[in-house]
């Protein structure tokens, strides 16, 4: 099968998900009687920081430097493997789940040694948080994975993909809407929304995401933010094509493509639009108290896995 | 020849009651040198019964353990203990963790479980009168009652000799005595023996100023 | 091929007694010392490569001294090669390492010493790895035990080297003791000495003689591999050694015990059972759990790898457990699958943790501290011990395109297949226990940042920074090895894992095949779960970092770069004291796992008068060793009064002693009146 | 006859030592008196067959293999004592022992000898009796050789508690002999022969044998240490002079022993059960059992030598208890590793004495730095001594623990195992107080080559027995093990 509708999928990727935070955003604004960014706001902010000069640190080592590259490149890599506008992605058949959650912790790792690189407070502040929080996250993603997997036969996400599509709804609804459940709260956690981190402000008590990256500028910065829009994109098309995965195209089929895009986009905005609405209604939680609200896609994961055997396929 | 017999064998019941009389006096003694000569009596009653039983068996070979017995025991150790305790001008009294009515007791109790347990030993059928046997180990009972109660190192050495007695008497009522080579050897092993302690407690003495065990309790753990 | 394995054992001992006549002034004998080693470390690599080539055993019999105990004889199979590989590639690296270690200002006294015993404990590992009888194996492990105990003791003026060294010996004596009576009990079934006739005689054991047998192993060799409740000796003992020998201890020693562990259960003790698994999977999800949780909160470096060594013991037994688990469903294959998991796991650690230790040894030799909390900001005065150091942290965080990740997929993979197997109880456990391995790799993550962040990122805490400068060539070299292997081992996935089949061949009989684990360039695993690439996924990161470069490079230009000083909110003194320390990077997971470390802290407060600006003089904060306080010292305590009341009965009394002879002989008497 | 001769060597240097005025003389026939004795008996012991035995003095004195290990044991290590002591005792510096004590010393280490060599050559079991008796006499002097309080009161103790002790095993060969007259064997003249006894042993009374084997273990066990009777050890051992706390650990205890083994094989066969081997069994745990604490709480090093040769002698007893060709082989081999090892620690703690002058474990620290010689080899002596493997003790270790499992007693093996792991535990740990750390005491350090000689000598030994075997050595201890089985 020709791969240019997988290359076409992975630059598609990278250009709607600023759109999907734009998204987000504009919920927000408009549930704040708002007016909001326009769509154009966001993609005029990437290219100005890309075209602006940068202002570094005395203190930064060549880890400084390489940091952003490393993390767009981990992301990009994993988006090449997750099936999003149609069933099949250009490298899905090298890895599996695990391969996508551990790209992933090579990008927060690097980001993590890039906080600490500077010397600051803040640095040190939001890579110890970041690495603590996504430490307790990671155990419930991958076990959520390993339910589907369970089901699905397989670990890779793109047979989970075709799996879950022929499965009919009613089949997986108890277990999936567990794992779903968990999934969700990871996504928001990965992502660094309202419960877990707030990614509008920088009042040092309740950023994490934003602490590590604030001694970038310029291109650097444009790099890490396009970065953390293209992996919120990824955890949200996750979300939508194994859970909701009805109308995505086959590999094979040109015309319906488009078709399965358009509906899949659909899709996203429409999860986009929960996420944006989540963030409205739920204040931000206690630093202290998220471990719980960890633990408890922890456990909805491991119910779901036990439903499954309980039950018995 | 049998009431010859008899009257050998009475006579041998008496000096074994003798025996048994004069352990009960040196543990009941309180001074030394009355214990040493209830010591030198006790070995003569020995050396008695050993006649007796050496003649009346016709056991020839038993007639110089006997002699040896007299010689050595009832004259030469006590003349060594006596030279000792002179020489050291040792102080005459005995000291006993248990004072000498107590002890009495403990003794009778001892002789009473002697008798109880060897009386009727099916399994021991001594060759000559099996009613020695219960003597023999009540003696041997007793001078370890003496050896553990005493707080002076030549009582320590007394009671010893006590149950050397208790073990010779053993030997010659179970056995008729040992090879004649073994009986010179213990014989010769005995009195080594009581010399060698003498040079100690004369070394004790020296110094420690006194022969009283318990300064003997330096080393410990 | 014997010609290399004697070639070896004799440089081993040339550099020894080179060694002994080496001091301080005479440079090029310790030189020498350690040039031999590496040499004779090549030796290892070429006969032991040869043979897991498919070379045939190399075997060896040395006339025997001592009647009645077996002939010593060493049989080099495709288990013993790729140990001996294992010990041969990494006592190559430290030995180029120590080279130049030797001669820094840490170890100039005792040299002579330290290098005789640098070689006789690779040369005791290279015996205990190959021997083929029951007592020579013992004489060597024990021989291997005292080398090592004198080079813990090395620097023995100070007390916590003494006592990490008496802890160290006599934990691994109660771990002889155990594997002696293992020994001995396979010895009276099968009333031979030699380890041919005992993996004959496997299948003939009966249960009750096999279940004992197996704790006696386990317990024996959980104990020197630095099983969770058996660990306290480890992170004791490898901190108080030189670096380059506690890079072979923690890369290579404790996995002798996991040799031994392995001989035991595939050959000697026949098909296991099924509780077996179990208990190792129980023993290595805590391994893994408490070894990283305890490593999260050390703030010396060494005692940090140390923990984290066993936290990868833990994730080897976890493969160990799945693969006698399959075995005793009898499903040959997985169980293979699961093997080969753990030996690629144990090369992987020896490879990345040996690197840790000599990138520690090469920070120790210049900043003369191993604590985090005075380092900082190293990387500028040491770019290339930071490079190495960063490579191994990656590669024991299992980022995806080093040899860490290789294994530990390999491990979830083995792990994931549990799903196969028809017990419901392992159904559900096995992913529980993956997602605790996830948890458990992730705090290694977080471990690693905060090792690498606190020492070599940020600004210099103390001055000792300011003096070093980069270490010399031949330890670079040594750490610039180690480094390529975690790359080439992941490289090369295929085909070590199709060199690791023929280990598993020998365990599971010659119908596991290579190809059920590899097809071209992609680990499959035979349950048909999933596949993975690890060049592919190299290639992929690497060419899409360079196309962002250039793009970049290409689209935008150069782009201005202007240096300013850090953010500091103004305050216009940015500190280095203000950075975050290493307790400080640790404090949240304190504080969420507070139940387990029954954190405490004690502050010194000083107030120049006026109570508001308190300043705090001194800040100590600790956390409850758990299994020392609540087994280890309590134990020792009891010990220690049982004694004191036992020493009452010598009082000195001559009557006591007397009355001890007749009681005891009256007693007997009654005794044997009541025994008629 | 060359029993004779070889009795009469040590019997004659005695005396002699008494003619001479000169200390140089009383040193070198001293000397000489241990080397003829040594050449004697290795001479006597390696020229006959192990196979066949060699009778004397009118089949009273015998030699066969299990004699011949004992034989070889004595001479070597009387001859390293010797060696050892013109050194340590005969040296000319200030405090200097005056020359009527080192005359009375040379004529009691010859008779200790000779008593020692009359025990292990008697077949008669009375004489053996009167030997055991006469060793307790010639040791008694040796103990305080230096008249302080403490070594008296030590030889006091050990005359008392040992003549008692051996009173109750005559009591013992009374009944043996007893129960060989009521059998009626033969004529009365050879009752009291040990192999005529073995021949005849099916004809004895078991009951009989079993009361005699509980006085003769009462008896001879205190006098080799064995558990509740071995109080009078510690203080002896640790008072005496080392060259004789040495050859006292290393020697005597295994004579006693060899007493108690000759008793055992002959109940074994006569009540053909395991009921000495169990008693054996018991008492040798107990000993191990109760030597455990002291040494590991022990304040003073030559004491805690002294409880680990309880503890040592206790794996004896269990050894023999096992029997078998493993318990019995393992067990002879112990001894004669542990009359080496023991005695290269006794000279050891001779050298620390002679350097430090204290005896106190916490008064000394740093040995490496001040003497490596003597620093390196006590503490391959202690780890030796705690049963590690280049040395020979772990060798018969290994063994008796082998025939442990052959006889199926698990719990008796795995009690074995901890309490031998609690003894190394506690004597690594005095000995690295000991050996490493800073050393700030002065060190009156004369160097004395015969001294540092014997040390060298004694650790090649150990470390040379531990790995290879001779072969006329082994041929001995499968010989011995079969005649106390009674196989031969």
């Amino acid at each position: 099968m020709n791969p240019i509708p997988s290359v076409l999928q992975v630059l598609l990727v990278v250009t709607v998900a600023p759109s999907v935070s734009w998204w987000i955003k504009k919920i927000k604004a408009s549930s704040q009687n708002r007016v909001g960014p326009t769509l154009l706001q966001v993609y005029s902010d990437l290219g100005k920081l890309f075209r602006k000069g940068m202002v570094i640190s005395n203190q930064a080592s060549w880890i400084f430097h390489v940091m952003p590259y490393i993390l767009f490149s981990a992301v990009l890599v994993a988006a090449s493997m997750v099936p999003i506008f149609f069933k099949g992605s250009l490298l899905g058949f090298s890895g599996d789940a695990i391969l996508f959650v551990y790209l992933l912790v090579l990008g927060r790792f690097f980001m993590a040694l890039a906080a600490l690189d500077t010397g600051t407070t803040f640095g040190g502040m939001g890579s110890s948080r970041e690495m603590t929080l996504s430490s307790l996250a990671e155990p419930a993603l991958l076990l959520s994975f390993f339910a589907l997997a369970y089901h699905a036969g397989t670990l890779s996400i793109e047979g989970m993909v075709s799996h879950f599509g022929s499965q009919s709804p009613l089949q997986i609804l108890f277990f999936g809407s567990l794992a779903f459940g968990a999934m969700l709260i990871i996504t928001l956690a990965e992502s660094g929304r309202i419960p877990i981190d707030n990614p509008a402000t920088h009042l040092e008590l309740t950023m994490i995401h934003e602490a590590m990256i604030l001694e970038y500028s310029g291109r650097y910065l444009a790099l890490i933010e396009w970065g953390h829009q293209i992996k919120q994109f990824l955890f949200l098309s996750l979300l939508v094509n194994i859970f909701f995965p009805w109308g995505l195209a086959e590999p094979g089929a040109g015309a319906a493509l488009f078709l399965g895009s358009l509906f899949f986009l659909i899709k996203i905005f429409s999860l986009a639009f929960v996420i944006g609405w989540i963030e409205v209604h739920t204040a931000k939680l206690r630093l202290f108290r998220v471990p719980d609200l960890l633990a408890i896609a922890f456990v909805l994961a491991v119910v779901s896995l036990l439903g499954q055997l309980m039950i018995g396929q | 020849m049998s009431m010859e017999h008899e009257s050998i064998l009475s006579l041998i019941h008496f000096m074994g009651m003798a025996f048994l009389i004069f352990s009960f006096a040196m543990i009941a003694s309180p001074q030394l040198l009355s214990c040493v000569r209830f010591y030198a009596l006790h070995s003569l009653s020995l050396a008695v019964i050993t006649a007796l039983i050496a003649y009346g068996n016709h056991v020839e070979h038993l007639i110089v353990p006997a002699i040896l017995t007299l010689v050595l025991k009832t004259w030469v150790i006590p003349q060594i203990f006596f030279k000792l305790t002179r020489r050291l001008g040792v102080h005459r009294e005995i000291e006993s963790y248990i004072n000498i009515p107590f002890s009495l007791v403990l003794s009778t109790l001892l002789v009473f479980a002697a008798y109880y347990t060897t009386g009727d030993l099916k399994v021991l059928r001594p060759v000559f009168s099996n009613e020695f046997i219960p003597l023999a180990i009540a003696t041997i009972l007793i001078g370890m009652l003496m050896m553990a109660t005493r707080k002076n190192a030549v009582s320590q050495v007394l009671g010893l000799l006590l149950l050397e007695n208790g073990l010779f008497l053993m030997a010659v009522t179970m056995t008729f005595g040992m090879p004649l080579l073994v009986e010179l050897g213990i014989f010769f092993d005995v009195l080594v023996g009581a010399i060698i302690m003498g040079i100690f407690v004369f070394k004790i003495r020296n110094a420690f100023e006194g022969i009283d065990v318990d300064d003997l309790t330096v080393l410990k753990g | 091929m014997e010609l290399f394995f004697i070639l070896q054992l004799a440089f081993y001992v040339l550099g020894g007694v080179f060694s002994l006549f080496a001091s301080a002034e005479k440079e090029n004998l310790s030189r020498a010392t350690h040039l031999l080693a590496g040499i004779a470390g090549g030796c290892g690599m070429v006969y032991s490569l040869a043979v897991l080539f498919g070379a045939p055993q190399v075997s060896y019999l040395f006339p025997a001294g001592l009647p009645l105990l077996g002939s010593l004889e060493f049989v080099v199979d495709p288990l013993s090669a790729f140990f001996v590989f294992l010990i041969s590639f990494l006592s190559l690296a430290t030995s180029i390492f120590a080279i130049g270690y030797t001669r820094t200002s840490q170890l100039q006294k005792g040299v002579p010493l330290l290098g005789f015993l640098y070689n006789f404990f690779i040369l005791t590992m290279v015996l205990v790895v190959t021997v083929r009888n029951i007592f020579y194996f013992l004489i060597f492990w024990e021989l291997m035990s005292i080398a090592s105990y004198f080079l813990v003791v090395h620097k023995h003026e100070r007390p916590e080297a003494r006592r990490a060294g008496f802890i160290y010996f006599v934990m691994t004596h109660i771990g002889t003791a155990f594997i002696t009576s293992a020994f001995i009990l396979l010895f009276v079934n099968t009333g031979s000495f030699q380890f041919d006739p005992l993996s004959a005689h496997a299948p003939l054991l009966s249960p009750a003689w096999k279940n004992g047998i197996f704790l006696c192993a386990l317990i024996g060799f959980g104990a020197k591999a630095g099983m969770i409740p058996l660990h306290i000796w480890l992170p004791e003992a490898h901190p108080q050694a030189p670096s380059h020998v506690s890079a072979l201890m923690s890369g290579v020693m404790i996995k002798t015990a996991i040799y031994g562990l392995l001989r035991f259960l595939f050959l000697f003790l026949g098909k296991p059972f099924a509780w077996w698994g179990s208990a190792i999977l129980i023993f290595a999800i805590f391994s893994t759990l408490f070894g990283v949780l305890y490593a999260l909160m050390e703030q010396d470096l060494k005692k940090l790898l140390a923990f984290s060594s066993i936290e990868n013991i833990g994730i080897i037994l976890l493969g160990i457990g799945m693969a006698v688990f399959f075995s005793a469903t009898n499903q040959p294959v997985l169980a293979s699958f699961a093997v080969v998991a753990a030996l690629y796991h144990v090369m992987n650690h020896a490879a990345f943790k040996g690197l840790l230790f000599l990138s520690a040894g090469a920070v120790l030799s210049q900043t003369h501290t191993g604590n985090m909390e005075n380092l900082g900001g190293l990387i500028k005065k040491m770019p290339w011990t930071a490079f190495c150091f960063l490579v191994s942290a990656a590669a024991i965080s299992a980022l995806p395109p080093l040899n860490g990740f290789v294994s530990e997929w390999l491990t979830f993979v083995s792990l994931l297949m549990g799903f196969k197997s028809e017990s419901v109880g392992i159904r559900f456990f096995a992913p529980i226990l993956a997602s605790l391995l996830a948890f458990a790799s992730a705090l290694v993550a977080t471990c690693f940042v905060k090792a690498f962040g606190i020492i070599f990122l940020g600004t210099p805490r103390s001055k000792c920074v300011s003096e070093s400068r980069e270490v010399d060539f031949s330890m670079k070299l040594g750490m610039g090895m180690l480094a390529a292997c975690c790359v080439l081992f992941a490289l090369l996935a295929p085909v070590i894992i199709s060199l690791l089949g023929k280990v598993a061949q020998q365990f599971f009989g010659s119908e596991v095949l290579s190809q059920h684990f590899v097809r071209k360039a992609f680990l499959i695993d035979p349950a048909g779960l999933s596949q993975f690439a690890p060049s592919w996924a190299f290639i992929a990161i690497v060419v899409v970092v360079l196309c962002i470069l250039i793009a970049t490079r290409v689209f935008l230009g150069k782009g201005t770069i202007r240096i300013g000083p850090s953010w500091d909110c103004g305050v216009k003194a940015l500190s280095p004291h203000m950075q975050y320390t290493a307790t400080g990077f640790s404090k949240p997971l304190r504080r969420i796992f507070s139940f387990l470390y029954q954190p405490t802290r004690r502050v010194e407060v000083e107030d120049e008068g006026h109570e508001i600006l308190r300043t705090a003089r001194r800040f100590e904060s600790k956390v409850h060793p758990f299994f020392e306080e609540t087994f280890y010292r309590p134990l020792s305590k009891w010990i220690g009064i049982v004694s004191q009341k036992v020493k009452a009965i010598q009082t000195g009394h001559i009557q006591l002693y007397l009355s001890y002879i007749f009681v005891t002989l009256v007693l007997l008497l009654i005794f044997l009146r009541l025994s008629r | 006859m060359s029993i004779l001769y070889l009795l009469s060597v040590p019997l004659a240097f005695a005396f002699l030592s008494l003619v001479f005025t000169s200390k140089v003389l009383v040193r070198s026939f001293f000397l000489l008196g241990t080397m003829v004795l040594a050449v004697a008996g290795w001479w006597l012991v390696f020229q006959s067959n192990p196979k066949e035995k060699i009778f004397a003095f009118g089949e009273n004195l015998m030699m066969d293999s299990f004699c011949a290990l004992f034989i070889l044991i004595i001479v070597s290590i009387g001859l390293l004592s010797s060696l050892y002591a013109a050194g340590y005792l005969f040296k000319e510096d200030e405090s200097a022992i005056p020359l009527v004590k080192l005359k009375r010393y040379a004529f009691f280490f010859h008779l200790f000898l000779f008593t020692m060599l009359l025990t292990v050559c008697s077949n008669n079991l009375g004489i053996m009796w009167i030997a055991i008796e006469g060793t307790t006499l010639a040791s008694a002097f040796l103990v305080n050789v230096d008249d302080k309080k403490s070594s008296i009161e030590a030889a006091w103790k050990y005359l008392i508690l040992c003549t008692v002790g051996i009173a109750l095993a005559l009591f013992g060969i009374i009944l043996v002999y007893y129960s060989a007259i009521s059998g009626a064997i033969g004529d009365g003249k050879d009752f009291l022969h040990w192999t005529f006894l073995m021949e005849h042993a099916r004809q004895l009374d078991p009951e009989v044998m079993k009361l005699a084997f509980i006085f003769i273990l009462v008896g001879y066990g205190t006098k080799s240490g064995l558990a509740p009777f071995h109080s009078w050890l510690p203080d002896a051992h640790s008072q005496a002079p080392s060259p004789v706390s040495a050859l006292l650990s290393g020697v005597l205890l295994s004579c006693a022993i060899f007493g108690i083994v000759r008793f055992h094989a002959l109940t074994q066969i006569v009540t053909n059960s395991q009921f000495s081997g169990n008693l054996l069994i018991f008492f040798g745990l107990l000993s191990v059992a109760i030597a455990t604490p002291f040494i590991l709480i022990q304040g003073d090093y030559k004491r805690l030598f002294a409880y680990s040769s309880v503890e040592h002698m206790g794996l004896v007893a269990v050894g023999f208890g096992f029997g078998g060709l493993f318990g019995i082989y393992g067990a002879l081999l112990h001894i004669i590793n542990h009359a080496f090892t023991k005695s290269l620690l006794f000279f050891s703690s001779g050298h620390l004495l002679h350097h430090y002058r204290t005896k106190e474990i916490q008064k000394i620290n740093g040995i490496i730095k001040t003497s490596p010689l003597l620093g390196g080899i006590f503490f391959l002596g202690v780890l030796a001594i705690a049963g590690l493997p280049p040395f020979s003790i772990f060798v018969s270790e290994f063994v008796i623990l082998a025939s442990g499992f052959i006889a199926k007693r698990f719990a008796v093996c795995a009690i074995l195992l901890l309490l031998l792991i609690l003894v190394f535990a506690g004597l690594l740990k005095h000995a690295s107080s000991m050996v490493f750390g800073k050393s700030e005491q002065p060190v009156h350090s004369e160097k004395s080559l015969l001294m540092d000689g014997v040390l060298c000598i004694g650790v090649v030994l150990i470390l040379v027995m531990g790995v290879y075997l001779p072969t006329p050595l082994n041929h001995l201890l499968q010989e011995a093990s079969l005649v106390i089985q009674g196989k031969n």
